[in-house]
């Protein structure tokens, strides 16, 4: 046993358990936080308190929440495919938590559990597998209803993971590699522009040809995420609730904590390639500093989310396709090139 | 430690390979073919082709086995009956078709028909697989790489005309 | 460090699969997926020998046969989509029209 | 250094072809008009460039050689496209170019009213095209391809009016009896590349001398093919009959083609090849005989004829005999300068005969016309010119070139060919201006008020006769809703067709003077030390006395004015002497009139045979043998296949087996070794 905790590999593994339990952990309660915080601010947007009955604040309606999906009933439809139908909400969560491992927290050893020199590309794997958990579900459900809401939206994730592909490559572009650690290196110090220091930090956001792809990839999270103004796949007034029309209980839970891991995850990804990752003042003095700064931004990001839901109304199905296909990808392409030029001339001049 | 994970790979992936070929639901083919091309990507990893791992997902998961899905989802297709003499006979040609192939492949790979002696000279690896197979791809396979894009091209073209299916003849044929 | 021959093996066997799924099968999106089957089985030949010489060749070749891939389904998806309107079946031993 | 672009000469017109064919619908018929002109003017500026630019080194330099691309290449043999100028080629493709320029703006005049304006401009360039390739061709295989390209233009520029049966049959014949002599040309160039190795003029030409004995049999066999090339395309005897047929073409084509540049690639390739043919005394002898006999044959025909383009289709015939006869007895050089100024002067003749024809309605028959000159001042004079000019009076253009042929002939001692051309340029006198006066003078044959009969008992010279015939008078009358209606007075032609007229008038006074030699300056004329860089110092002749020259001069300037007032006389002043002359000669007449019935004989010993041997062949090897080897064929594959099919079962799967099989197979076989 002594000999198995000496094995250098067994340590990292077991470092990485550790970890992954953390985060895991952590991730549940921030989720459904995040619900609370989602009902409160929607409260005060249209002028009501919002949740203020469980717990001073309301702050133990999460906890009422859970207890109430637990011990709701299951219910299978009729006629509905059994075993998809049980691993459609495991898939909806599964992609979420496998991203998080190569998300840089804070300053490497501590606050990373892994990093894979693929990191993006993993990423984007992993929400190109986003799609299953909802077409799946809609399918298996043998609802029309559903099953047409699991169309409309693996249709707009696959629509939206282009361009969204495409908005990051002007990053890579510039930091040369594909490992988010690196990408989060390369924003570290101050914003310099022919060789004069800006009282700005040097992250990707501040390049002027970064801008536009953290718009493009800002907009496109929303409709990888099915939140507003996109979530036309749980658009109530068609189609009752979408794909999960007929889920019910835990299942209907998953999902649920599905698309809020998915909004944080997608924001961590934003921060990590935008905004500057962990970085920020004093973290080479004191590492944990890290992390504060980059839950600060993701914080800040989740609420323009949650602001963003409930201020804009929801596009038609023909809007968003075409805005899609005929914005969003000319325009990432066009960005692509015309970073690309910048860049080889700027690394030639 | 990764020869263990190899095997474990390698055992999901036969194992959801075969389930492709014998489960009668197209939708749960699909979706072990799926599970099989994940354990495949984390082979790749294993054999230090990271980046050809994560495209493994993207392109086979995350693109081609939804094309896949849609389809059979479009088509309501249930599952498949496969009954009758003919049938039978037919499966068994297959799987001794197989048997063969494997014993004939065996006997080859008994004969010394195996991989070569390793290379001696290591490809230029510096800045990540991803960034050495970006050299390679955009230098000496930049030709194959251009026609491959017409390919795509070529292929979207022919899908979309195929999909729109002719517009309907006096006749009332077609659609 | 993983044997070369092992692999070799493996594709061996998950390319037998694939012919016998594309023998026995009379569903054409079976029939299909078992052919990606045999494709993914060359791939791994290829990232295999990569591996072994040391080289990236193998790699790029996986790349392209993943890009045919994608072209081949999309076209052939296609194509079994319009058989089906016009049959009303995707089962291979129902469509014989090429019969000589 | 400065090149000149000598590719982009054939290119020019050849883009026009292209932009034509591409956007000619929306052109309309100025804007093709422009642009067919303007590519074969710039063409012709790009010309004169090069030639300035050649003109401008010392003689030794002369040559300027532009590979383009590298044509093919089988083993050691290459072919390249590459161009060649020097000043033999400079001559050509100026004259080409320029007189080409000229009739194309003619010719905006002549077809103006042609419902194929578009496509004829479309031939007419691709002929310059194919004519500038071929003179500037720096090989032998790209010259054939201009040979060939030419051959086709022509065909189908003659068979232009392909509603007209005539014209269409005119063409044909043009082509087959063209094909006689590409094929002895492609022969003869295939001799050359089997004994040179090469097809490359200068490697030939440097070759030969040791690789060929003088005079021996191959070199001879060679140079008779590429002659009887020449034949063809030159029209002589025995192939000179499509020439006058071809007449049923636009008449700015017959001034192209068939007087200015197509039909003088013959001699072009010979003066090209004259180290080839000087080795060969043989083959110069049967040139000079064979231009000689054309000379004189074609003239005595063209005494006769009464339509007035076919008068002046023999007379180019034999005005090619005087230049192969030069190029026969050796005098490369003048036959050369008698291509130019023929170019000249027999250009002008054709269009002056399509002002005429243009302004008469399409009325080509001489008998029917008579006292132009009044009518059509610019027409007249500068046809005048020209007659004067073909006729050999001094100082205009004819006369110089001529002169020089028939004195190399005489100082070579051919007296026998020169007294042929003597005879020749007699009856040329007399027969250019029989129609001279036919044409312009006298009185007017025809009704002056207007209402010219439009009984075309020959298929004229017009476009849509069918239509005419169709329809009635009236209805074409309205089809022609312009002021050059039929059958409206007789009037000069447009300012498009005049001012060509004029500048080749010009040039045909002036054409000559560049060849004046041995009596009236010190040594060798401009003309001649110009070509010197090509044809050498000329043949090796003893220079004829000053005294002889003056009087071969006199002589040939004495004949021609005999021949002019026998023509005054005979068909303006005593009408009754032409008429009794027919009376008192009526076999000769029938025979001349009927041209020898040259054509008849070929129907007889060629065509009709040819024609029963095909049926018999069709018949029986094409359907008997033929058909039954491939229907035998076709049994036997078709009873093949009925076994084949059977594993053909459409069934996907079982395809499928067939190829795991096949895998199999292959697994035995490296298993076995």
């Amino acid at each position: 046993m002594a000999a198995l905790m000496q094995n250098e590999a067994f340590q990292v593994a077991l470092w990485a358990m550790v970890k992954v339990g953390i985060i895991l952990g952590v991730m549940l309660g921030v989720v459904s936080y995040l619900i609370y915080a989602e009902r409160k601010i929607c409260g005060h947007i249209q002028a009501r308190t919002g949740p203020n009955r469980v717990g001073p604040l309301g702050l133990l309606q999460p906890i009422a929440d859970v207890g109430k999906l637990l011990f709701k009933e299951e219910f299978i439809p009729a006629g509905a495919n059994k075993v998809v139908f049980h691993i459609a909400p495991i898939l909806a969560v599964f992609p979420a938590i496998v991203t998080f491992s190569v998300i840089p927290m804070g300053p490497p050893p501590m606050f990373v559990v892994t990093d894979i020199n693929v990191g993006l590309l993993l990423f984007l794997a992993m929400s190109s597998l986003g799609v299953y958990a909802i077409t799946l579900g809609g399918w298996s459900s043998n609802n029309k209803y559903a099953l047409l809401g699991g169309l409309r939206s693996s249709a707009q994730m696959i629509s939206y993971e282009l361009a969204m592909g495409l908005s990051t490559i002007p990053v890579l572009l510039r930091t040369g590699t594909l490992s988010l650690s690196g990408i989060v290196d390369a924003q570290a110090g101050q914003l310099k522009a022919f060789d004069t220091v800006l009282p700005l930090p040097n992250w990707g956001i501040f390049h002027w040809y970064l801008f536009l792809p953290f718009f493009i990839f800002l907009i496109c999270s929303f409709a990888e995420t099915n939140r507003a103004p996109f979530d036309l796949p749980e658009a109530e007034g068609e189609l009752v609730a979408g794909f999960h029309t007929e889920y019910s209980s835990m299942k209907w839970a998953l999902f649920f904590l599905g698309e809020y891991m998915n909004m944080i995850v997608i924001c961590s990804i934003m921060v990590t390639l935008f905004l500057g990752g962990w970085h920020g003042p004093g973290v080479d003095k004191f590492a944990p500093l890290g992390l504060v700064w980059f839950l600060t931004k993701l914080f800040a990001l989740l609420f323009f989310f949650i602001w963003v839901r409930w201020t804009y109304p929801r596009l038609r199905y023909d809007q968003l396709m075409g805005f899609g296909w005929k914005v969003l990808l000319p325009a990432s392409v066009v960005n692509v090139m015309i970073a690309a030029v910048w860049l080889y001339w700027r690394a030639n001049a | 430690m990764v020869p263990y994970l190899f095997l474990g790979f390698a055992a999901m992936l036969l194992a959801t390979a075969l389930m492709v070929i014998l489960h009668k639901h197209p939708v749960t083919s699909a979706l072990f073919l799926v599970l099989s091309f994940s354990s495949l990507a984390g082979i790749y990893l294993l054999l230090q082709a990271e980046f050809v791992g994560m495209v493994q997902i993207i392109v086979y998961a995350g693109a081609i086995m939804v094309l896949f899905l849609f389809v059979i989802m479009y088509l309501n297709l249930p599952h498949d009956v496969e009954k009758g003499a003919q049938i039978a006979v037919r499966r068994g040609i297959g799987w001794m078709v197989g048997a063969l192939m494997l014993l004939f492949a065996g006997l080859l790979a008994k004969k010394g028909w195996v991989a070569g002696p390793a290379a001696t000279a290591p490809a230029d690896l510096s800045g990540g697989n991803a960034a050495a197979i970006g050299r390679v791809l955009y230098s000496r396979f930049l030709f194959p790489f251009e026609i491959t894009s017409i390919l795509l091209l070529v292929a979207m073209v022919g899908a979309i005309v195929m999909a729109k299916g002719r517009p309907a003849s006096p006749e009332g044929e077609g659609e | 460090m993983i044997p070369t021959e092992w692999v070799l093996a493996l594709s061996a066997v998950l390319f037998t699969i694939g012919v016998v799924g594309v023998l026995v099968r009379r569903n054409a999106l079976v029939i299909f997926m078992s052919i990606e089957l045999m494709l993914n089985a060359a791939n791994l030949a290829f990232v295999a020998f990569a591996r072994q010489q040391q080289s990236l060749d193998g790699q790029i070749f996986v790349f392209f046969v993943m890009t045919v891939a994608a072209a081949e389904v999309a076209v052939g998806l296609a194509i079994i989509v319009n058989l089906f309107r016009l049959r009303e079946t995707v089962f291979v031993d129902e469509i014989n029209l090429l019969k000589g | 250094m400065n090149l000149p672009m000598l590719w982009i000469i054939p290119a020019l017109p050849l883009a026009a072809v292209a932009l034509n064919m591409l956007f000619g619908d929306r052109l309309g018929k100025k804007g093709t008009a422009f642009l067919a002109c303007g590519a074969v003017g710039l063409a012709f500026a790009f010309a004169v460039r090069a030639v300035l630019t050649l003109a401008g080194r010392s003689e030794e330099e002369r040559q300027i050689v532009e590979t383009a691309w590298t044509w093919f290449r089988v083993g050691d043999f290459s072919v390249d496209v590459s161009f060649l100028l020097d000043p033999l080629s400079a001559i050509m493709v100026l004259v080409v170019t320029g007189v080409g320029f000229l009739i194309h703006v003619y010719s905006t005049g002549y077809m103006a009213e042609d419902p194929s304006f578009r496509r004829f401009f479309l031939y007419l360039n691709l002929f310059m095209f194919a004519m500038l390739t071929l003179v500037l061709a720096d090989n032998y295989l790209l010259m054939f391809v201009g040979w060939e390209g030419v051959g086709l233009c022509s065909y189908l520029l003659i068979g232009f009016w392909y509603e007209k049966q005539s014209a269409t049959d005119a063409g044909k014949k043009a082509f087959i009896v063209n094909r006689i002599g590409d094929f002895g040309f492609l022969l003869g160039v295939m001799f050359l590349i089997a004994w040179t190795g090469s097809v490359n003029f200068e490697r030939v030409f440097a070759s030969a001398p040791h690789l060929f004995t003088a005079g021996g049999s191959i070199i001879t066999i060679a140079t008779l093919l590429m002659f009887l090339g020449a034949t063809g395309k030159s029209a002589q005897i025995p192939l000179y009959v499509w020439l006058p047929d071809a007449m049923e073409g636009p008449t700015p084509v017959s001034a192209l083609i068939h007087a200015a540049t197509m039909v003088t690639a013959g001699v072009y390739m010979v003066v090209r090849s004259h180290v080839l043919f000087e080795m060969a005394p043989v083959t110069l002898e049967v040139i000079a005989i064979v231009g000689a006999a054309t000379a004189l044959m074609a003239a005595t025909i063209g005494l006769v004829q009464n339509d007035i383009k076919r008068v002046l289709a023999y007379s180019t015939v034999s005005q090619l005999g005087y230049m192969f006869f030069a190029c026969g007895v050796g005098a490369f050089g003048a036959g050369i300068f008698h291509v130019m100024t023929h170019a000249f002067f027999k250009a002008l003749l054709f269009l002056g005969a399509g002002s005429v024809i243009y302004g008469m309605h399409h009325e080509q028959d001489m008998r029917k016309m008579g006292g132009l000159a009044t009518k059509m001042p610019v027409t007249h004079a500068t046809m005048l010119i020209a007659t004067i000019a073909i006729a050999g009076i001094p100082p205009f253009a004819g006369f110089w070139s001529k002169d020089e042929i028939l004195a190399k002939a005489f100082a070579t001692g051919h007296y026998g060919i020169f007294a042929a051309g003597l005879l020749g340029a007699v009856m040329t006198a007399f027969y250019m201006f029989r129609l001279y006066v036919l044409t312009f003078q006298g009185k007017a044959r025809f009704d002056e008020s207007g209402g010219h009969a439009h009984a075309h008992a020959h298929a004229a010279d017009a476009h849509g006769a069918h239509a005419h015939d169709a329809h009635g008078h009236a209805a074409a009358h309205d089809d022609h809703g312009h002021d050059h209606g039929h059958g409206g007075p007789v009037k000069e032609s447009p300012w498009n067709m005049t001012v060509p007229l004029s500048v080749l008038a010009v040039l045909s006074v002036i054409g000559g003077w560049v060849g004046i030699g041995k009596p009236f300056i010190e040594g060798e004329s401009w003309m001649g030390r110009w070509l010197e860089p090509v044809l050498g110092s000329g043949p090796h002749v003893h220079h004829l006395a000053v005294s002889t020259e003056f009087g071969l001069m006199g002589l040939s300037v004495a004949i021609a004015a005999f021949g002019i007032f026998m023509a005054f006389r005979a068909y303006l002043q005593q009408p009754s002497i032409a008429t009794a002359m027919h009376e008192r000669f009526g076999g000769v007449h029938r025979a001349l009139y009927n041209k020898y019935w040259v054509d008849e004989f070929y129907d007889a010993i060629a065509v009709n045979p040819i024609y029963q041997a095909s049926m018999r062949l069709w018949r029986f090897w094409d359907e008997k043998v033929v058909d039954g080897t491939v229907n035998g064929v076709g049994y036997f594959l078709e009873g093949v296949s009925a076994l084949l099919r059977l594993f053909q079962t459409g069934y996907v799967g079982t395809y499928a087996l067939f190829i795991a099989l096949g895998v199999l197979a292959l697994f035995l076989h490296f298993l076995r070794s």
